[in-house]
C-alpha cells in the first residue's frame, strides 16, 4: 500500500521534538520562574535549603501524580484522593496510638486500605456504570464521612520514626526520604507505563476503549487496576503527610485532588485519554511547588497566590496546547481573527456585557444614595 | 477447494438486542483455504453475526464448534487464543500507539526483567516491521510515530498485520476490509487475501462490493433482515443472483 | 527554668500544661496589667526596625486575626518601637501551606527577629512551633491557643490567647443560672478540631454536669455564615423542642440569627455566639442574639507587642509563659450603654465597629 | 432505502419510555424518600413548612442547574461556578455598603459581571483551547483569589429588601421569591432547550463536535455561550445566596461546583454529552434537599449525613444507567458473572487485598506493643 | 452536457497541514447539469479538496470563483449561502438529535412566539418527512427517534436529505456517499444522484468505486499524491486509463 508521498521523507524538526512537547509546557514555565527569580530574589530561591524545601513539597505529590497519570490516560478521573488519604491514614494513626500496632504493619494496612477504596472506586465505575467524574465525587463524600465518623475533630499527633521518616526524614543524606519515595514510585510508573501490559493497555484504551474492547483487552479491568493503584497511591501520600506534620486528622488533605490533577494536566497528560507523560507529571509537580515557593519567597500577597496558581496554571496549559497544534498556517494574525464573523459576534457580546456593567455604575452613581459604609 | 471438515461452524445462532432481533437461527462453516463472503444489505446483521464468531458477543442462542467440538468463547481473547482473529469494519486501532503497539495489542511479546515480566518493545518492532513487510510488503517509513499519523491505508495494513501475525491463526476475519480504499489498496488487500488463503487459511470476508466478492470468495452467504437467505458457491452464480438474493426477489438455488 | 513550676491536679493526663502550672505568680497579672494600661514608650534605640513574621490562617474567617494584627502594630507604635511586618496567610484547612510557611521562616531566619504563629491546629503545628522555637535567630510567639505542649522540646517564648475553655465554662456558668437546669438544645459546631473541643465540646461537658441539659443535634457549620444558617434552619424544623442554640462562632451566630429572623423565631430562640465581636454586639443589641462569651479582643495582640518590649528592654524572665486575654459574658439584658463600654473597652486599638484595613 | 425490519414495527414498551428514562431515576429515588419518610418520620416530614423549607433550599440550586445543564450537554463542565457566585455578590455588597448603589442596579451589576466571567471561562476554554475541567478549575483560583483580595475575610451583612426578598421572600404567598425564581429560570431553560438555536446546537455539538462543525455551526461560540449563561446563572445564586444569609463573604459557596454537577448528572443529563434534561435537572435538584432534610429529620448523626449524600448520588446515576442499558440478555446472573475470567480475577484481587488487611492486623496484634492511647 | 460557464471553480489550490502538503496547485470546475467525480488512492487529498471548496477549510494559496466571480468563503455557512453543501465521508450527524432536527441543523426553520424568534419544530418535522419522502423516497417509521437508532441507511439519507433540502441548492459535494451501503441501498443513492443531475445541480461525488463512478459520472477528477493526474470524460476513456492514472503509470490523454 502506497505510502503518502506528500510528508517530507526526512521527520522535520516538529516531528522530531514530538514525544517532548508533553513536558516543554511546564518546562518551558519552568524556566521563566528560574529567570524571572534569578533577577528577582537569586539569594533566597535558589539557597540548598530552598531547594530542598521545594523538593519536599513536591515530594507529597508525586506518588499520586504517577497513578493520576494513569487514570487520566485511561480518561478517567479520580476526585476522591483527598478523602481516601485522609481515611487510610486516620485508621493508621489510629492502629498506632490506640492498638499499639508497629508502624511498619499500620503503614502497610493504610496502603491496603487506600488499595481497597480504590477498588470500590473502580468497581463503582466499571461495574455501576457511573461516570468517573460523579462516581469518585459521590465516594469522596463517603469516605470523608468515615473518616469525620471515625476521628470527629480529634488530632492524631506525635508518631514513631517511621512515619515521620517517611514524611520528612533526612537519613539518606543527599536528599530527603519523601523526595526519594516519590521518584522512585515516578520511575516505577515510567517503567509501568513502557514496559508492562498494564502501562500499555492505559494508553490503548484511554485512546480508543471500543478498539480496546475488541482486542481482547479487559478494559473494565485494568480501568479498575487504575483505580487500585490512584488508591493506593493516595494512601501512601496520606502517610507522607501524616509523617511530614507529625499529626493526622480527619479534615486533612482538602486540595489533594485539584492539586494533582492540575500538575498531571499541566504535564501534558491529556483529559482527552491515550496520551500520558509520567515525565511531565514530575515537571508538573515541580512546577507548582516551585511557582508557590517563588510567591512566598516574593512576599506576595496569599490572596494573589491563588490568582497567580489559576493564571500559571491555564498558561502553561495554553502553551503547550499552542505548542502541539499543527496546523498553525490557516489563522493569521490578529486581522484575520477580527474578520472572522464568530469572533465579531463574541467581541460584540463582549462590549455588551462591559457596556452594561459601564451603564448601570453611571446611572448608579447619578441616581445612587450616598454611600453607606457601616459593614 | 475446501477441506470436508469445517475449522468452525455456527449453528441455529440468534442473538437478540432488547428488542431487536439481529440475528434469526443463522448458521454458517469455515473451511480451511477457503475464502467465505457475507454480503447483505444495512443492517443485515453481518457484522454481529462475526462478533459471535470472534467471541465479541455472546449468541442469544445456538451454539458453536470449532473443529467438530462445542466451544465456548466468554470472550474475544477466547477466540484469539484458538486461532480466531479479526479485522473490524471500524478498524480498532489505538491511534495514540505506535504500529508495533498496535500490532502486538493484547498480545504482547514480554521478556524477563530481574524476574518481572516486562514487555519486549524491541522485540515487537523488529517483528512488526518483518510481518508488515513480509506478509503484507508493506513498509513505513518510521515506526516510531502513533498510528494517528499514517494514512488510511497505512492503518488498514497495521490492522491486517495484527490479525495475521500469530503464527498459528486458522480462521481470519475481515468486515468490509476495503470500504475506504482506494484501488491501488483494494488491489493489493485483494491479494493479500488470496495469498492467505493459499496458506490453508479460512478467510471470512464481508464486502459490500460484489466485485470484490466475486475476485476472491469461493463461497457466498447472503444475509438478509438477519436470517440467512442462502449461501451459493461464487463459480456456480452470477452477480444478478446473488443481487436477487440480498434484495429478496431470489432464494438460494 | 525547668518546667512545669508547679504541678495541679491531673498533669499526668493532659498532654499540655496549664497556665497556672507554667507561669511565674504575679507575671501573667502584670503583663495583663501593662496592657491594659497606658504605654510606656520603649526606653532603648534601635538601629533597625524589627522585623516581624505573622504566619497565620487568617485567609478566611471573622476578623480576629486581623484585630490582633491591629493591635499588635498600634501598641507597637504607642511604645515607640519601630518595626515591619510581613504576612504569611493561608486557610484554617490547610495545614500543609502553614508548614510551607514556617519552613521558610526558618531558613529565612537572618531576616526576622521575631515570628508570631498562629497554627492551624495546635497538635498538627507542634513540630514547626518546636523548629521554630529551636531556631536562635528567631523569638517565636504562639497566638490563639494557651496550652503548652509538653512534648515540645523548646518552648516558644510566650502563648498568647484567650481561653476558649475559660469562655465556654463562663457561658455555661451564665446559661444554666439564668436558664435553669434541664434545658433541650442544639448546637452549630464548626470544624472538628481543638478549637471546637473547647468551645461547643466543653460547653457540652460543662451544661451536661451543671444543669443536666440535653444536646439533640450537633451541626458542623465549618465556622461559616452559610453552616450556621443552614444548621439552625434545620435544626428548627427537625428538632423544634431544642430551645436554645449554641454556635462556635461569630459567622455561624451570625447566620443562625439570619436563619431564625427568616422565620420569626429570633424571639423564641435563646441563641449564644463566641467572642463578643462587633457584629454579634449589634445582633445582641438589635435583640436577636441573646449571648456571647465576651473577649478583650485587642489584649492578645497588645500583650504580645508588651512581651516584644520586654523582649528587647532584657526583661524577657518577667514575661509570663502563657498569656491569657479577659473574657466576661455580653448579653441582652445589658444596658447599651454597658454594652458600649465593654466594646470600647475589647477594641480600643483596632477600633468599634467595622475593620477597616 | 430499506428500512430494517428486524425491530418491531409497534414501539415497544421501553421505547416508549425512553424519552422519559433521564428523570426515572432520580424519580425512583425521590419516590424513595417519600415512601420510607411516610413510614419514619411522616408527621414532621411532611409538614407545609418542612416542604417549604426543601423548596427553599433547593431554589438556590435551581438556576445553576438549569445552566449546568446546557454546560454538561456540550460535554463541558465548570468548577467554576462558587468562585464566580461569591465574586459577583462580593462586588455588588460593596457597591451597596460602600458606594450606595441603588440594589436593582447592583444586582444588575453582579448578573453582567457573572456573565463577564462566564464569558472569560469561555474564552479560555476554546480560544486558549484549555481543556474545560482544568481551565474552570484554574479559573476557579482566580475569581476566589479576587474574592479575597478584595474582601479579605471581611463579612458584608444586612442588605436592602429587595435582595433579601429575591433570597428569602415570601411575598407572593403562594411560593417563595426564590422558588419562584428559581422554577422560571428552569422554564426559561426549557425552552431554550427545545425551541432555540442555541438549544439545539448544544445538543448536536455535545453530540458530535465535528459534525456540527461541519454544519456550520459556530462551535466554539455556542460553546461560550453556555459559559456566559452558567456565569450569569451563578451571579444570580450568588445574590439569591446573599439575600437569603443577609450577608456575604469571599469564602462562601464552597461547594456549590458538586453540589449542582451531582444533581445535573443524578437528573439524566449525560457527562458524555448530547443528552439534556432540564425536567430531570429539576428532579435532582429536589432529590439533593430533600435527601438532606431526610437525614437530619431521622436525626442522622451530621457525617453520616455526608455517607449517605454520597451513596444518594451513586445509587441515582447507577439506577438510571442501569434502566437505560438496553442489551441487558447477554448477562444472566451472578453465576455468570462470576464465570468471567475477568471478575474472577478482580475477584482474586479483592481477596488479596482484605487478605492482606487481615493478615497484617494479626501478625500487628501478636506482635504489637500494648496499646499507648495517649493521643 | 455541461454548459459552458462553470458554477463554481477553483484556480491553483494549495493546502498545507504544517509540513504536510495535502494539495499542490489543483484546479477544479463544476458545471451545471454535470456529475463530475473525483477518485484517487488514499490520502490523495480528495476529501481535502472538497473541504476547501464546502469553505470548512481555507486554502493556503489560490482562488475560487463563483459564477466567474472571486469568491472568498470565511466558514461552511458561507457556502451554504451560496448554494453549495456536501454529505461528508463520516456522516456528519448528531446522534442525539432527531432525522428532522439533523435535517436541519444549522438552518433552523423558525417562528415568532410573543417578539421572540422560536425554533418551529412542527414545521421543521413535516418539512424533512416531505424531504425524505418526495426527494428520496424514503419513509421512516418514526420521526421522533434518536438518529443513533437509525439503520446505516437510514442516517445516510438523513445526511443527503440534509444537502438536498435547500431549494436553492446548486453545488452538491458527496464524499463516498456509497462506501458503507449495501447493493440495494447503493443503488438507490446513484438514481438519487442522476435524479438530481437531472434537476441541473452540479454534483461532485467522491468515490473509491470505480463501477460507480463510471455509471453516474460525467468527467473524472484523478487526483494523485496532492495533484491532478488529469481530468478526463467519463464517455472517452476506460476503467483501465483511469486505474493508471491513479496509479500513476498513465497520465491524461
Ligand atoms: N449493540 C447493539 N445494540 C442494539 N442493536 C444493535 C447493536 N448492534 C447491532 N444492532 C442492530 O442489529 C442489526 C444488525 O446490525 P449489523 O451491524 O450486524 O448490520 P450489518 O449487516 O453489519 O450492517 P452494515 O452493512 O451497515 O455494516 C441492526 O438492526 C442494528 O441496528
Ligand atoms: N487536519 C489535517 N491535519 C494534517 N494533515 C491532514 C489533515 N487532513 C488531511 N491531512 C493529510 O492530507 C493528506 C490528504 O488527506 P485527505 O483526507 O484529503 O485524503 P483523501 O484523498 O480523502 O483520502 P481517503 O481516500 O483515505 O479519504 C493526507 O496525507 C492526510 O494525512
Ligand atoms: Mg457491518
Ligand atoms: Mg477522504
Amino acid at each position: 500500500m502506497a505510502s503518502s508521498d506528500t510528508t517530507l521523507d526526512q521527520p522535520s524538526f516538529s516531528e522530531k521534538i514530538e514525544p517532548y512537547i508533553s513536558f516543554l509546557g511546564p518546562m518551558a514555565m519552568i524556566l521563566a520562574i528560574i529567570i524571572f527569580m534569578g533577577i528577582a530574589e537569586p539569594a533566597r530561591y535558589f539557597r540548598v535549603s530552598n531547594m530542598t524545601q521545594i523538593l519536599l513539597d513536591a515530594a507529597l505529590y508525586m506518588p499520586m501524580a504517577m497513578a493520576m497519570t494513569f487514570v487520566i490516560t485511561q480518561r478517567g478521573i479520580d476526585l476522591s484522593i483527598g478523602s481516601v488519604a485522609a481515611l487510610s491514614s486516620i485508621i493508621m494513626a489510629f492502629l498506632i496510638k490506640q492498638y499499639g500496632f508497629p508502624a511498619w504493619s499500620a503503614a502497610l494496612i493504610a496502603l491496603c486500605l487506600g488499595a481497597l477504596m480504590g477498588l470500590i472506586n473502580g468497581l463503582v465505575i466499571t461495574k455501576f456504570k457511573v461516570p468517573d467524574l460523579i462516581g469518585t465525587l459521590a465516594m469522596d463524600l463517603v469516605y470523608r464521612g468515615f473518616a469525620l465518623v471515625i476521628a470527629k475533630g480529634l488530632v492524631l499527633a506525635r508518631f514513631p520514626d517511621l512515619i515521620t521518616e517517611i514524611g520528612r526524614g533526612q537519613s539518606l543524606t543527599f536528599l530527603p526520604t519523601p523526595v526519594v519515595i516519590g521518584l522512585i514510585t515516578l520511575a516505577i510508573g515510567y517503567f509501568m507505563l513502557k514496559s508492562t501490559h498494564f502501562g500499555r493497555y492505559t494508553i490503548s484504551i484511554g485512546s480508543n476503549p471500543e478498539a480496546s474492547e475488541m482486542t481482547g483487552i479487559a478494559v473494565d479491568r485494568h480501568r479498575v487496576y487504575a483505580y487500585v493503584l490512584m488508591g493506593t497511591m493516595a494512601a501512601l501520600a496520606g502517610i507522607m503527610l501524616t509523617g511530614k506534620l507529625n499529626a493526622i486528622q480527619a479534615t486533612s488533605a482538602p486540595y489533594f485532588n485539584l492539586h494533582v490533577i492540575a500538575a498531571v494536566v499541566v504535564g501534558g497528560t491529556s483529559l482527552f485519554g491515550g496520551r500520558a507523560s509520567i515525565v511531565g507529571s514530575l515537571a508538573g509537580v515541580l512546577l507548582l511547588s516551585m511557582m508557590i515557593n517563588a510567591l512566598v519567597t516574593l512576599r506576595i500577597e496569599f490572596f494573589w497566590q491563588s490568582v497567580a496558581s489559576g493564571v500559571v496554571i491555564i498558561l502553561s496549559v495554553a502553551l503547550y496546547t499552542w505548542l502541539q497544534k499543527k496546523d498553525r498556517d490557516g489563522s493569521g494574525g490578529m486581522a484575520a481573527a477580527l474578520q472572522n464573523p464568530d469572533n465579531r459576534k463574541l467581541l460584540k457580546l463582549t462590549v455588551w456585557i462591559v457596556g452594561a456593567l459601564v451603564v448601570l455604575s453611571i446611572i448608579s452613581m447619578i441616581f445612587g444614595g450616598p454611600a453607606n459604609p457601616s459593614g | 477447494m475446501a477441506s470436508q471438515e469445517p475449522i468452525i461452524a455456527m449453528h441455529g445462532i440468534v442473538k437478540r438486542f432488547g428488542g431487536v432481533v439481529a440475528l434469526n437461527n443463522v448458521d454458517l462453516e469455515a473451511y480451511p483455504g477457503e475464502v467465505l463472503a457475507i454480503v447483505g444489505d444495512n443492517g443485515a446483521g453481518k457484522s454481529t453475526l462475526i462478533k459471535i464468531l470472534t467471541g465479541v458477543y455472546q449468541p442469544t442462542e445456538g451454539k458453536i464448534t470449532l473443529d467438530g467440538k462445542p466451544f465456548q468463547m466468554a470472550s474475544h481473547s477466547d477466540a484469539i487464543e484458538n486461532g480466531i482473529d479479526a479485522v473490524y469494519q471500524n478498524l480498532a486501532i489505538a491511534d495514540h500507539l505506535t504500529p508495533a503497539e498496535n500490532l502486538f495489542l493484547g498480545a504482547e511479546l514480554t521478556k524477563s526483567i530481574a524476574g518481572f515480566t516486562a514487555l519486549d518493545n524491541k522485540r515487537m518492532k523488529a517483528e512488526a516491521t518483518r510481518v508488515l513487510k513480509d506478509r503484507l510488503g508493506v513498509q513505513l517509513k518510521s515506526m516510531d510515530v502513533p498510528t494517528e499519523s499514517l494514512s488510511g491505508g497505512q492503518r488498514q495494513a497495521v490492522a491486517i498485520a495484527r490479525a495475521v501475525r500469530h503464527d498459528d491463526l486458522r480462521v481470519l476475519v475481515m468486515d468490509e476490509p476495503t470500504a475506504a480504499l482506494g484501488p491501488q489498496e483494494t488491489a493489493r488487500t485483494l491479494e493479500l487475501i488470496k495469498a492467505l488463503k493459499a496458506q490453508g487459511l479460512a478467510i471470512i470476508v464481508i464486502s459490500h462490493s460484489l466485485d470484490d466478492v466475486f475476485e476472491v470468495s469461493d463461497r457466498i452467504h447472503v444475509q438478509r433482515r438477519g436470517q440467512c437467505a442462502g449461501v451459493v458457491k461464487t463459480a456456480e452464480t452470477s452477480n444478478e443472483e446473488v443481487l436477487g438474493m440480498i434484495v429478496g426477489t431470489k432464494t438460494a438455488a | 527554668a525547668d518546667l512545669p513550676l508547679k504541678e495541679l491536679p491531673g498533669i499526668a493526663d493532659r498532654d499540655h500544661w496549664l497556665p497556672d502550672e507554667v507561669n511565674q505568680d504575679g507575671a501573667l497579672e502584670a503583663l495583663q496589667a501593662a496592657t491594659g494600661g497606658d504605654a510606656i514608650p520603649y526606653a532603648g534605640t534601635q538601629e533597625n526596625p524589627l522585623q516581624i513574621a505573622l504566619i497565620y490562617p487568617s485567609a478566611d474567617v471573622s476578623d480576629f486575626w486581623a484585630r490582633n494584627y491591629m493591635a499588635l502594630t498600634k501598641r507597637l507604635d504607642q511604645l515607640g518601637i519601630k518595626y515591619e511586618t510581613r504576612e504569611f496567610a493561608s486557610r484554617q484547612v490547610e495545614h500543609s501551606l502553614q508548614a510551607t510557611y514556617a519552613s521558610q521562616v526558618d531558613q529565612d531566619a537572618d531576616l526576622y527577629d521575631f515570628v508570631i504563629f498562629g497554627p492551624s491546629e495546635l497538635a498538627t503545628q507542634a513540630d514547626n512551633i518546636d523548629k521554630l522555637s529551636a531556631n536562635p535567630d528567631l523569638t517565636t510567639f504562639v497566638w490563639a491557643f494557651h496550652t503548652p505542649l509538653k512534648y515540645l522540646k523548646t518552648q516558644p517564648a510566650g502563648w498568647f490567647d484567650f481561653s476558649s475553655a475559660y469562655g465556654a465554662i463562663k457561658i455555661c456558668d451564665y446559661m444554666v443560672e439564668r436558664l435553669g437546669k434541664d434545658v433541650t438544645y442544639a448546637m452549630n459546631r464548626g470544624i472538628p478540631g481543638i478549637t471546637d473541643n473547647q468551645r461547643s465540646g466543653d460547653f457540652k461537658d460543662c451544661v451536661a454536669e451543671k444543669g443536666n441539659w440535653n444536646v439533640v443535634y450537633e451541626h458542623y457549620g465549618e465556622y461559616q455564615r452559610e453552616g450556621g444558617f443552614e444548621g439552625t434552619q434545620l435544626i428548627l424544623q427537625a428538632y423544634p423542642e431544642a430551645k436554645v442554640i449554641h454556635n462556635a462562632n461569630t459567622a455561624m451566630s451570625m447566620g443562625s440569627v439570619e436563619a431564625q429572623v427568616a422565620i420569626g423565631k429570633e424571639k423564641d430562640i435563646f441563641s449564644t455566639g463566641w467572642g463578643g465581636t462587633g457584629l454579634e454586639l449589634d445582633a445582641i443589641r438589635r435583640g436577636e442574639l441573646d449571648a456571647t462569651p465576651m473577649r478583650m479582643g485587642d489584649d492578645v495582640g497588645a500583650a504580645t507587642a508588651e512581651a516584644i518590649k520586654a523582649h528587647l528592654e532584657g526583661r524577657q524572665d518577667e514575661l509570663p509563659l502563657v498569656f491569657l486575654g479577659r473574657i466576661t459574658v455580653a448579653h441582652d439584658n445589658m444596658s447599651i450603654e454597658e454594652i458600649d463600654s465593654l466594646e470600647k473597652e475589647a477594641f480600643r486599638f483596632s477600633g468599634v465597629g467595622a475593620l477597616e484595613r
